[in-house]
């Protein structure tokens, strides 16, 4: 494991303290417990949007606090998720009075840990609703299974329920919007090799030189099965396919298209995977009416890619345009 | 063997040992059907109890678990904080603030324990997860100490050895809660991680009681 | 070799295609020969940049093409300084008869290639400057060698000299603002691990699991030297001293810190060797007044990093601040 | 023997086959010393040459030299590109619209294509560059020429194996040019990929006119 750290149980603390530094106009890091607050919170009268889960993932989701988007992230150590005694005080420094809405990711780990501290929040007099991103349609949501994943949707339900806070939406109506985000999103991935957790020192899991996991979620884990290397637009296809299905798009439809890294990946790659879907989907007679191509929620140096369709409607596309101003995602301003 | 709250401490230490010894192991176990965190989570979580203990000793076995409970909960984080958080908590309240445990209270404690990582989780028995080794440890206690014995040691360690035997008996399950579901048929052949730190747990109890 | 490519011939053409679909709005394509304008190129009274390189850099250089950055971009084939044929007609497609700055990374096949299209540029009545970019201080410059490359400078010679030239600079004082970053501009990298050019097939270099290289480049050359791993500090400190001290940076000074990945590692790592390069600077008695942390000057999938930093002044500041639209930097707009 | 425009074009068809057959070697050779693209380079270059021929049949050895001078000036980019394309065109130049070469021209055309170079990329001889195969190969076939011989087939094989000679010293060369420049000491014990590349040229030149 060669990785640019200097102990294994600090990553999480020297790597946010080192956020902090780079962005200190933008965002207030507070060590212990940890989390990261958007510089002017709370923001008078405004929703307040908390974030967060296993650290690994980044820029998610300290990257993404700023105006237009979360008030605050709640980093857990690599790959676990948060504590109540950090989601607390997080929460409580973010709400203004116009309550917080708790974005989690569906995992078992976060589900606990934001639960808990919404209740203790709720106890302290903060009106809380939680939005549970669930957009991997690569886990079936059975009662074999935790349900699906958070994975790629997240990023943009942030966004855009951000935007409907900024512009001052009430909390059920920003928690309404967050829904709505999740309820049009879908995501699938694919790794192409596997992360290593800086404790666990070795590979997440083994892969062959010729071979790819279909399916992954975003912290090492295996996928649903291995298959042998494709090219990148039959790659791109098994992803798509499935994901334009369970959204049941159908022509005559606007979405937004999200290629995202999962962190070992090069940009170039990206976007061939980009074309292909793109290509798909106008085929298929729907619209890319919006794009997204990066690392934006990654399984540390992990290469390999996710694909997300959301479906747009005139408002979520107002809200995806709104100005936004984070580490990581940025415009309008 | 009385079990007072020196025997409390005394298995908290053991539980930080055997979580220390078996780090590596329980992150192996969670790296081939997780993802790769829970004996780091564990390591962590009772390293913390320790630091805990250190700065206040507890006065009864009840605070001693009370203890614990909060430092998990505070410093595990993912599936395993709150469950095994929840665990401790119920399993205090259920020893109130007796200074002994008898084996009818440690019995109780043991179903309150698994209970509340029920209310938790929603995990049932066959799901691949800690309740698998908490179930049977929780019935063993009941059984052992239904005969009216004193023994609290033989309750302990009917406890251990089931949490054991369920442990093990995860191996050929299927997921159906965790994130080991996400892999469906492929979760198959491998231990659940959080069943194999619950049986590494009761087993410290055990030890503490030697 | 496992990359989300269809073909390694085609690599470069698919890439920028999907590129020109995700920003549609921002760029236009040209395929054949193959360059990437602004969308509203050339724009009146405005003197065009251009610049250009081997790809494998994403997303240098057309990542940067937009208001505030580069009018064109010229993409060869991975590590392959482009042609001729391929820089005129991006040359005179950007320009509105104020004239052309070309950005220039040392390396003797772009400076030759870059050379010629000038040379038939200005034959062509085109009035061209060129500004060279040599910002790596593992090299040194000297008869012995091909002098130092450009490397991380590079992305902010770009923004710096795109600014003075929206605001309408003449065509001498934005090729002097562009020289004036460069001089006051030094870079170090280091790879944790090598990369893998899509036609080769086989690592750009050999590399053990406990040994990294220090000094390298962006095209997935070998560095000056290999040494053992160390922590992130003590790299961070490897690259950091030999840049300030050829920069000659004293205390009271302020500076720009970019703290730039190689492709494949993870943002949070950047961080960390953003944290140890700004308390270091600090200890100094210099300023971090503007950072940059991200993955802009890549080597494909490599592991490692570069720092660079910039000594800063007023206008220097003003002009990184001043709008910017591009795929990859973009604010106040 | 005659070297007329149909060994020109053989002589360029030998090129591109040398170049297809090489192409991993000279990557190779590149990975060692600079980016490993030189044999990718030269074979899209070459490729791109016999397209042209296949197009537009030339109509004396200095129309089809510059024919590919000009093509692997638009399409081999790198410093190999516009070294090339220079080298090509200053021998295109240097023959004039001659019908035949005779071993005079022959062994001007290679001065200049080697002069060339020397304009283009200023490097010296011992640089560890083309220039290394191809100033001793002028430098013979000069020699070769000088003897009034009218076998210019004496001529070639004099440039080629002057040229693979010159290409075997770069080896302990510490390059002082290009990319491989960067490694200082470490470039020594390397071949240089241009003066491989220039080898097989000229050693193309020879097979296709034997
Ligand atoms: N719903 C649940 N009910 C009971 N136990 C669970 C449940 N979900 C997960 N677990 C237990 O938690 C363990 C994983 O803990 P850990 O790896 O620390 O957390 P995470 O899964 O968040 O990474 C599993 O092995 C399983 O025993
Ligand atoms: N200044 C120079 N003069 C002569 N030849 C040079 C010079 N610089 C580089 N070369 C030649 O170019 C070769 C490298 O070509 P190539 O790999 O195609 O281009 P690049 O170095 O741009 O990747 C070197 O092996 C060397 O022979
Ligand atoms: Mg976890
Ligand atoms: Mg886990
Ligand atoms: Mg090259
Ligand atoms: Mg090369």
């Amino acid at each position: 494991m060669k990785k640019l750290i200097n102990d294994p149980r600090s990553v999480v603390d020297e790597s946010v303290e080192g956020f902090g530094l780079a962005h200190a106009g933008l965002v207030t890091v507070t060590a212990d417990p940890k989390y990261v607050t958007r510089k002017d919170a709370p923001v008078a009268g405004k929703v307040g949007l908390v974030s967060g889960g296993g650290s690994g993932h980044e820029p998610l989701h300290a990257g993404f606090v700023g105006l237009g988007m979360l008030d605050a992230a709640v980093p857990g150590a690599v790959f676990t998720s948060p504590t109540p005694d950090q989601i607390l005080p997080a929460t409580l420094a973010v709400n203004s009075g116009a309550g917080v809405v708790h974005i989690v990711k569906n995992y078992t780990g976060d589900v606990l840990n934001f639960e808990t501290a919404a209740e203790l929040a709720q106890a302290e007099g903060v009106d809380i609703r939680t939005v549970l991103v669930n957009d991997d349609v690569a886990v079936e949501d059975s009662l074999y299974t935790a349900g699906r994943r958070g994975v790629g949707g997240t990023v943009l339900v942030e966004k855009i329920a951000g935007a409907a806070a900024e512009r001052g939406d009430s909390l059920d109506a920003v928690a309404a919007i967050g829904d709505r985000v999740n309820s049009n999103v879908r995501t699938m991935g694919v790794a192409l090799t596997a992360c290593t957790v800086p404790h666990a020192g070795s590979p997440s899991f083994d892969l062959a030189d010729d071979e790819i996991e279909i399916g992954i979620g975003i912290h090492g884990e295996p996928g649903r099965h291995k298959i042998p290397m494709e090219n990148a637009d039959g790659i791109t296809d098994r992803l798509l396919d499935p994901v334009l299905s369970d959204l049941g798009i159908s022509g005559g439809e606007k979405v937004l298209l999200f290629v995202n890294g999962m962190g070992g990946t090069p940009l170039s790659e990206l976007y061939i995977v980009y074309r292909r879907a793109a290509q798909v989907i106008t085929e298929r007679g729907a619209a890319v009416e919006r794009s997204l191509v990066g690392n934006y929620i990654t399984s540390l140096e992990m290469q390999g890619c996710s694909i997300s369709v959301l479906r747009l409607d005139d408002e979520l596309t107002q809200l995806w345009d709104a100005p936004v101003h984070t580490a990581a995602l940025r415009w309008g301003v | 063997m009385v079990l007072d709250v020196n025997w409390a401490v005394r298995w908290l230490t053991l539980c930080a040992q055997a979580m220390a010894e078996n780090r590596v192991w329980l992150i192996e176990l969670d790296r081939a059907i997780g993802d790769s965190d829970h004996g780091e989570n564990m390591d962590r979580g009772f390293q913390a109890v320790l630091e805990k203990l250190a700065e206040a000793q507890p006065e009864t076995p009840g605070a001693a678990l009370k203890l614990t409970a909060m430092t998990l909960m505070s410093k595990v984080g993912g599936a395993a904080g709150p469950l095994y958080g929840t665990a401790f908590l119920r399993a205090s309240t259920a020893l109130g603030d007796a200074a002994e445990i008898d084996p009818g209270h440690l019995a109780d404690a043991l179903v309150a324990a698994r209970d509340g990582i029920v209310a938790r989780g929603k995990a049932e028995s066959g799901d691949k997860t800690m309740v698998d080794a908490w179930t049977p440890a929780a019935e063993a206690a009941q059984a052992a100490a239904a005969d009216g014995t004193d023994n609290v040691l033989g309750v302990l360690v009917a406890a251990a050895e089931a949490a054991e035997a369920g442990a093990v008996a995860t191996d050929p399950l299927v997921a159906r809660k965790g994130r080991a579901s996400y892999l469906g048929e492929r979760s198959a052949g491998h231990r659940d991680p959080g069943a194999a730190s619950s049986a590494l747990i009761l087993r410290a109890a055990v030890g503490a009681a030697a």
